[in-house]
């Protein structure tokens, strides 16, 4: 693993570099400047070199709270694309898991922490499962292409949240657009004291929202990088990537393998919204019409080449971008659009490989492909919509 | 043949360097016009790369063509079009859901009106071409539901359709019926006999000493010899192609066959396609002998190999083993039981490509208790000691087995396999092409494993589609054809026998599959 | 569905602007220079709407105090806090948050800083019930929509009442974004308002369900004309600019919101005004003049927070009189537009 | 009167027949791009990107030059040129296309509202006047037959035009030589290069052509049914114009189909002043349908052989 990560760095680094520097170009060439632009960008995200007197303490929390679901999210789209799937459904499967921990936090509200908690993470994982599971038995059975499939999922999650807290069930009150808080025992933790008068770094505890989601956050990503690498799943999981036929004439059933790893990558996603809810916002809000976590996990999962390393490295880098752009407005009047272009070049970057490109192709590292060397390209469009994989 | 002709083709210094491989070294290669010309040589000599050059699909790093005498440039297909030559590609170039005119037509389609594709012309066309060469086709058919043969067929019609005068046929007759090969070579003289020239690639000795009038062979990239095919023989060609003198046969000893392994009865299973491809196959085989199965492609023998082995499901029959009824049985389940498999798409089914060779050394067997703890956590020392146990005995050439099967050469990758499926000493093994476009090395090397797995007392399956492997390996001979076991015959049986037990009589050569157009278009 | 991380993006040039002029911002007379933050909603600066009067208000102040302005535009939901927290921890004068959808981060911010002045939009500082904290450093800035949603209606139902619309069906119609509060004050007032003109008028009210597509109420308002509609108006923001627009093409008479919109489509009869600029300015001069006081502060056509704008249309002086005695009993309180749609 | 049968009523009206047309023109056009492109073997999911570019570039050319023609030619080369994006990133440089088309609606996105404030700033992109927007046609005649005459010939010109396209792009995917290489490309790349097809220059027009189209969507949306730019004012109607391409089993007729389904929804939608029916529901249903078509239930869906996969030439 060490060996993939070292021979692929070269690759997502180039790639967030070119990004930069034609991010600082565009800036330029509206009259900007870039150099104030990134200063600022890394002051919001990582509470460096803060000039307008920034709490480095409090912008390294904001960041981290951002990376948290990211990284969940990450390994939700990471995993699928090691057995050849593209889950683009993260985002409504991230959804569906805020719903269900939000459901069940509200219901059992009464109920104590210990028994609570788990029940609301698991909760959301389950319903983060299940979503995808749609998408992974249509695939399985019928061969229906997942990209398809998880990106109709995304948008019947979308409105069916909107239902829900907008004069649906889940309604605060009339008038309101979101749901009635989860019972205390359903939230995690914050590291710091979650207390006004408690002054730490010069400012009160309270603000700095780093929450104990950030230790499951980590442990799932370990878990990631186990299953994938240290389990007999995985091990088919990856095969089923590599050559379903290959997979097949050696009896894993694939079929099976595809269900399996867009339910678990569903209940990663449904994790990462738990968390959120949990962790940050303890009830379901409009927040939530315009969150974009589960796409941001597409980029992060594609620059941390799908390794459970290179994902929370990613997640660290959009998460600060996140957190940073607010900042860059503030502080060197750049709006904060330039770090959705910077995430939009860094995605061509990775997808064209222009980094190989430029390297003339070195053989082993010029993959012109959006994919690291050792994951398989997303299955094309015919051979799976009309061959679903067959079984003996 | 017209010795004074000038060159058709003539290749200067041809160099191409593909990652990690010098395809073409300097090859010097020309072509007198209105010869059948061979060009000859194990796979990954070179042979495809020079041709791909000539039609402008691969670039040379250095080199120069000529064309009947003038220098040229091809820097594509359309270039290569242009100046007369025409390809017929192993892989056939054709699109199954297009109509045989269409494919025919594509680049050169004729047109009314503003751009409509004129189907009537089009039709006229094919029929002209049809009726000058004696190639009957039906221009309506859809390409995809035409035998193999009609589908060459085909090909060479598009290829004369774009006015070609230098025809390069790669590999022709790999997938055709003896009958078919024969029709092909006839349609082949009679081409040259109009005046066209034809680049002859084959690895199959016999055929090229039939067909061809002059001979170039290759090894590693280099061309190491050009020969007069009337002066020439096998062991002359096979001794070029190797670098050193080769046996054609495997010598063994006579088998002592045991009780039953297999009682195969009156199997039935679907292809791909889900139309019926085995139709009743019933054979006995016994430990201690290599029971080979002759046939064309696609008679069937797929099939049969897989619904043995547990990848397909059978439509029908029983297969008993040891007296074990078996047939429903996954792949899982029937390794466990003792059955190995060495598929016969090496790269397609056999290997993960991009897996190490330790990885591709556990495929199938990742959740048994030896390499995993309760089947799921896997043991990796376990998974070392067994790759390098098998790359020891089996001498794989690799520098480590962290290596990706994708970096071995085809011969090393097969063996893998073989290692793979082998190493568990299985009571019964089922190998499929098991030395498909692997160096010659390679093939003595297998053969010789496969022999000593049954002197080991298993029972061994074979398919082949290269006759000789299948009479010089096996103890008894299969004849399958249209999914079904027509006959057992002993390995010494005569050649044309045997092809025309395979051609269930050799009647017309569309057989195996669905006739295209009326039977009258045929032969 | 990647493109709803954009559905409120903002526009920057403003902060450019205001960047600029903050170099040489001179302030004349006040020793201390005060500053003030202003953090929009996913809105973004130019919604055509609240966030955009409040940066107008913001604007006003920072000439007439000499004051420091920074705005920070939320590009999602999870921003607000971040960025009420930013400006607070830099020890900002007054924070201001726009919009009812940060009424939650301004309760939890407003707790951690007791020292800091912050006012917002349409709201007050909130718990995750809803529930008021009553912080004392919070100043919430409510408006009457239904006082000016009253005026359009007057004009409206006049309208019809005496033939000077285009089909004079009586008939009317209103286009809502979501059915949230402040666009239902503005559609109770319009209604009620209008039947009180003319009794037997229909007032027909839809909801797009979005505020940013301008096609799906140009159907809702299309469906309104082929209802015999001939007065629209819109509540959906951006998306409601294609009411405005279909109405001009059915050549039927459509009513703006929150700005005056009349250079939005001749058709655009009036504008219901909610002064956000007004109430951004109100706050800030209120903390610079020392007299920041918590609670609420509601704006409506009394104090001339809220209001109407005629537009593309020259009004009889009979309407115009029927208007001016409409408003003075609103602001002498006889009369008190409903906060919820009335049901007939 | 119950729902369902204000509904019913609803459906024997032509202003709601008329409604679901325009509605449904505002999908077919990215949809029939998203088929040229898919027919051609490469993946399109960034018709929602290549609109939205439109769009604006519309708006902006539209109040710069008071010519509705011009703007939409402007617009249309907007999203040719996005699509040229995609087209490099994915057939030069054989990217994930999913990722490239991803990435281009992201990008437009971003850049929009990015060149909003670089050339309005806080003033709002202005409203064109009613004299430069694309009009709104009555075919003399025609348009007097009762109930047809106003669904089918009492539209916007770009009704008319996106009919002509809808045909247009039949006949030459099933008819014509160009048809005939276009979908040999997408089927079988390597047997039309060695047959002497320019693989990537067939690739490279449709892709580009697929923004036209959806270009000149987003000048519909933009200055044919309104008459301003908003932000994300496309609001996912290139994601519904995929599913559409799926639902009509990349066929143009079968597309349009799809795409007047979707239609329907909205401009039943639209009459919820009159009749209440649950927005959710109906904003749900081309997804929902879109699942039912892939599910096999409406039969199954068969995209070209190749489309998604990259083109190395000399490769088998």
């Amino acid at each position: 693993m060490v060996r993939r990560l070292t021979t692929g760095l070269a690759m997502p680094l180039g790639s967030v570099l070119l990004a930069f520097v034609l991010g600082g170009l565009i800036v330029a060439a509206t009259g900007g400047n870039p150099f104030s632009a990134y200063a600022a960008l890394v002051c919001g995200g990582f509470g460096i070199g803060c000039a307008g007197g920034e709490n480095p303490g409090l912008q390294i929390s904001n960041t981290i709270v951002f990376v948290i679901p990211l990284i969940t999210a990450g390994i939700a789209v990471a995993l699928p694309f090691r057995a050849g799937l593209f889950n683009i459904g993260a985002e409504g499967q991230l959804l569906a898991g805020s719903i269900a921990c939000t459901a069940i936090g509200i219901k059992f509200s009464s109920l104590p922490s210990p028994i609570l908690l788990p029940m609301v993470l698991v909760g959301g994982m389950v319903g983060g499962a299940l979503w995808a599971g749609v998408a992974g038995v249509l695939k399985a059975t019928i061969g229906a292409h997942e990209v398809v499939t998880t990106i109709m999922m995304n948008y019947i999650a979308q409105w069916f949240l909107r239902y829900l807290i907008v004069g649906g069930p889940l309604q605060l009150a009339p008038g309101t657009s979101k749901s009635s808080p989860i019972g205390a025992g359903a939230r995690l933790a914050t590291l710091l004291p979650n207390d006004n008068s408690l002054i730490i770094l010069g400012l009160p505890s309270s603000v700095f929202r780093v929450h104990t989601g950030l230790l499951i956050a980590l442990a799932a990503a370990a878990g990631f990088a186990f299953l994938l690498w240290r389990t007999s799943l995985g091990y088919e999981i990856r095969a089923v990537g590599q050559s379903q036929k290959a997979a097949r004439y050696a009896g894993i059933s694939v079929r099976r393998t595809i269900i399996v790893t867009m339910l678990i990558a569903g209940g990663f996603a449904g994790l990462a919204g738990a968390i959120e809810i949990a962790g940050v916002d303890h009830n379901l809000t409009d927040k939530y019409f315009s969150d974009t976590t589960g796409f941001d996990a597409i980029a992060v999962a594609l620059l941390g080449l799908g390794s459970a390393v290179g994902i929370v490295l990613a997640a660290i880098l959009f998460g600060a971008l996140h957190a940073g752009g607010s900042v860059m407005q503030a502080d060197a009047g750049i709006s904060g659009n330039l770090v959705f272009i910077l995430q939009a070049l860094i995605l061509f970057s990775i997808a064209a490989n222009f980094v190989g490109a430029i390297r003339q192709r070195i053989p082993g590292l010029g993959r012109p492909t959006a994919l690291p060397p050792d994951l398989p390209p997303a299955a094309p469009m015919m051979t799976e919509a009309a061959a679903p994989p067959t079984e003996a | 043949m017209n010795e004074q002709a000038g060159l058709a083709v003539e290749m200067r210094g041809i160099t191409k360097q593909f990652p990690g491989v010098l395809a073409n070294n300097e090859v010097d290669f020309s072509v007198r016009r209105g010869e059948i010309h061979a060009l000859v040589g194990e796979n990954g000599a070179g042979k495809s790369t020079l041709m791909n050059i000539l039609y402008g699909l691969v670039h040379p790093d250095s080199g120069e063509i000529l064309i009947n005498g003038k220098t040229v440039q091809i820097a594509g297909p359309r270039d290569a079009i242009g100046l007369g030559i025409g390809m017929v590609h192993q892989h056939f170039m054709l699109i199954p859901v297009f109509s045989v005119g269409e494919n025919i037509m594509l680049g050169r389609e004729p047109a009314t009106g503003p751009d409509f594709y004129d189907r009537a012309r089009a039709r006229k066309a094919i029929a002209e071409l049809t009726k000058r060469y004696g190639l009957a086709l039906d221009p309506d058919a859809r390409m995809g539901d035409l035998p193999v043969g009609l589908q060459q067929r085909a090909e060479i019609v598009k290829v004369l359709y774009r006015g070609a005068d230098i025809l390069i046929l790669d590999e022709p007759t790999g997938v055709l019926t003896p009958q078919e090969s024969k029709d092909l070579f006839a349609v082949l003289r009679d081409l040259v006999k109009g005046g066209k020239t034809i680049i002859f690639i084959s690895h199959k000795l016999k055929e090229v000493l039939e067909i061809s009038d002059r001979i170039t062979v290759m090894r590693r990239g280099k061309v190491v010899g050009h020969l007069i095919t009337k002066d020439t023989n096998e062991e002359e060609i096979a001794t070029l192609m190797v670098g050193r003198a080769v046996l054609l046969r495997v010598d063994k000893s006579p088998a002592k066959p045991g009780g039953v392994a297999l009682a195969v009865e009156n199997l039935t299973a679907n292809s791909d396609q889900s139309v019926p491809a085995l139709k009743g196959a019933s054979f006995e085989l016994r430990y201690g002998e290599i029971l080979g199965i002759a046939g064309v492609e696609g008679n069937g023998q797929s099939e049969l190999m897989e619904v043995l082995a547990g990848t397909r499901r059978a439509t029908g029959g029983q297969v008993l083993l040891a007296g074990r009824d078996i047939t429903t049985m996954d792949a899982n389940t029937e390794r466990d039981a003792g059955v190995a498999f060495i598929p016969e798409d090496r790269r397609g089914t056999g290997l993960v490509l991009s897996f190490s060779i330790a990885e591709n050394s556990i495929l199938g067997r990742e959740r048994t208790p030896t390499f995993s703890w309760r089947h799921f956590v896997l043991n990796l020392i376990a998974i070392r000691n067994w790759a390098l146990k098998l790359v020891k005995e089996f001498d794989i050439r690799t520098p480590s087995i962290e290596v990706a099967v994708r970096n071995l050469s085809g011969g090393n990758q097969q063996k893998v396999i073989v290692a793979r499926e082998i190493g568990t000493n299985p009571k019964v093994l089922l190998a499929a092409q098991p030395t498909r476009g692997v160096d010659i090395g390679a093939i003595e090397f297998i053969h010789r494993q496969i022999v000593r797995e049954r002197d080991n007392g298993a029972a061994v399956l074979l398919v082949s589609a290269e006759l000789d492997e299948v009479r010089s390996l096996s103890d008894r001979v299969a004849v399958m054809y249209e999914g079904r076991i027509v006959s057992i015959e002993p390995p010494d049986t005569p050649e044309e026998r045997l092809g025309l037990l395979m051609t269930g009589g050799g009647s017309s050569p569309s057989m195996g599959r669905r006739p295209a157009g009326p039977e009258g278009l045929e032969a | 569905m990647a493109y709803k991380r954009f559905k409120f993006l903002g526009v920057a040039a403003v902060v450019l602007m205001v960047a600029m002029a903050c170099g040489g911002s001179n302030n004349p007379g006040t020793s201390k220079q005060y500053k003030i933050g202003l953090v929009t909603d996913i809105g973004g600066l130019n919604d055509k709407s609240f966030n955009h009067l409040a940066y107008v208000g913001l604007e006003k102040a920072k000439t007439d105090f000499g004051i420091k302005d920074d705005v920070t535009e939320s590009k999602s939901g999870n921003d607000y806090v971040n960025n009420l927290t930013g400006f607070a921890s830099k020890n900002y004068d007054l924070v201001i948050g726009v919009g009812f959808l940060m009424q939650e981060a301004v309760g939890t911010v407003s707790g951690q800083f007791p020292n800091i002045h912050f006012a917002i939009i349409d709201g007050a500082g909130t718990d995750a019930n809803g529930n008021d904290l009553k912080h004392t450093n919070v100043e919430s800035l409510f408006f009457k929509e239904q006082d000016a949603g009253a005026m359009v209606g007057v004009i409206a139902g006049w309208m019809e009442k005496n033939g000077k619309a285009k089909k004079n069906k009586h008939v009317i119609g209103a286009v809502g974004g979501i059915s949230i509060p402040p666009v239902n004050h503005y559609i109770a007032g319009y209604k009620w308002a209008a039947t009180m003109e003319d009794p037997s008028i229909k007032v027909l009210v839809g909801y797009s369900n979005d505020f940013t597509d301008p096609a799906k109420c140009k159907g809702q308002a299309t469906s309104m004309i082929n209802s015999n509609a001939d007065i629209l108006f819109q509540v959906a923001g951006g998306c409601g600019l294609g009411v405005l627009q279909g109405a001009g093409q059915a050549g039927v008479y459509s009513i703006g919101v929150d700005a005056d919109q009349k250079d939005a489509d001749p058709s655009v009869i009036a504008s219901a005004l909610k002064k956000v600029d007004v109430a951004t300015y109100t706050a800030i001069k209120n903390v610079v003049n020392g007299q920041f006081q918590a609670g609420a502060l509601t704006f409506s056509i009394a104090n001339d927070g809220a209001g109407y704008a005629v537009d593309n249309l020259t009004v009889p002086a009979e309407l115009q009189t029927e208007l001016k005695t409409f408003q003075d009993k609103i602001k002498a309180g006889t009369l008190t537009p409903p906060a919820d749609i009335p049901t007939p | 009167m119950s729902a369902i049968g204000d509904i019913l009523h609803l459906l024997i009206t032509a202003n709601l027949w008329q409604a679901t047309l325009a509605a449904a023109i505002l999908l077919l056009l990215p949809a029939l791009g998203g088929t040229i492109s898919e027919r051609s073997g490469v993946v399109n999911i960034a018709m929602e990107g290549m609109m939205l570019t439109g769009a604006f570039f519309g708006v902006a050319a539209d109040l710069a030059w008071h010519n509705p023609w011009l703007a939409t030619g402007v617009a249309m080369l907007a999203g040719a040129l996005m699509a040229m994006v995609h087209a490099v990133v994915s057939i030069q440089f054989r990217a994930d296309q999913i990722v490239s088309g991803i990435a281009i609606n992201i990008f437009a996105a971003g850049l929009t509202v990015f060149l909003i404030n670089r050339i309005y700033g806080l003033q709002d992109v202005g409203h064109v006047d009613q004299s430069a927007l694309l009009p709104n046609i009555n075919v003399p005649g025609l348009d007097q037959i009762p109930f047809l005459g106003k669904v089918f010939f009492q539209q916007n010109v770009i009704v008319y035009v996106a009919l002509v396209l809808l045909v247009l792009t039949h006949l030459v995917l099933f008819r014509t030589r160009l048809g005939l290489r276009i979908r040999a490309v997408g089927e079988h790349p390597q047997a039309a290069d060695t047959a002497g097809i320019n693989v990537f220059a067939i690739r490279y027009g449709a892709v580009v052509t697929s923004g036209l189209l959806s270009g000149l969507s987003g000048a519909f949306l933009a200055i044919g049914i309104s008459n301003t730019f908003v932000p994300n004012m496309t609001d996912g109607r290139g994601y519904i114009a995929l599913a559409a391409m799926i639902f009509g089993k990349w066929t143009p007729f079968g597309a349009f189909v799809a795409c007047l389904i979707f239609g329907l929804g909205q401009a039943i939608y639209d009459n919820n002043s009159i009749i209440h029916i649950s927005p959710y529901l109906l904003s749900m249903l081309p997804y929902l349908l879109t699942l039912i078509v892939l599910a096999g239930l409406v039969g199954r869906s068969i995209p070209p052989a190749a489309d998604g996969l990259p083109y190395v030439p000399g490769s088998e």
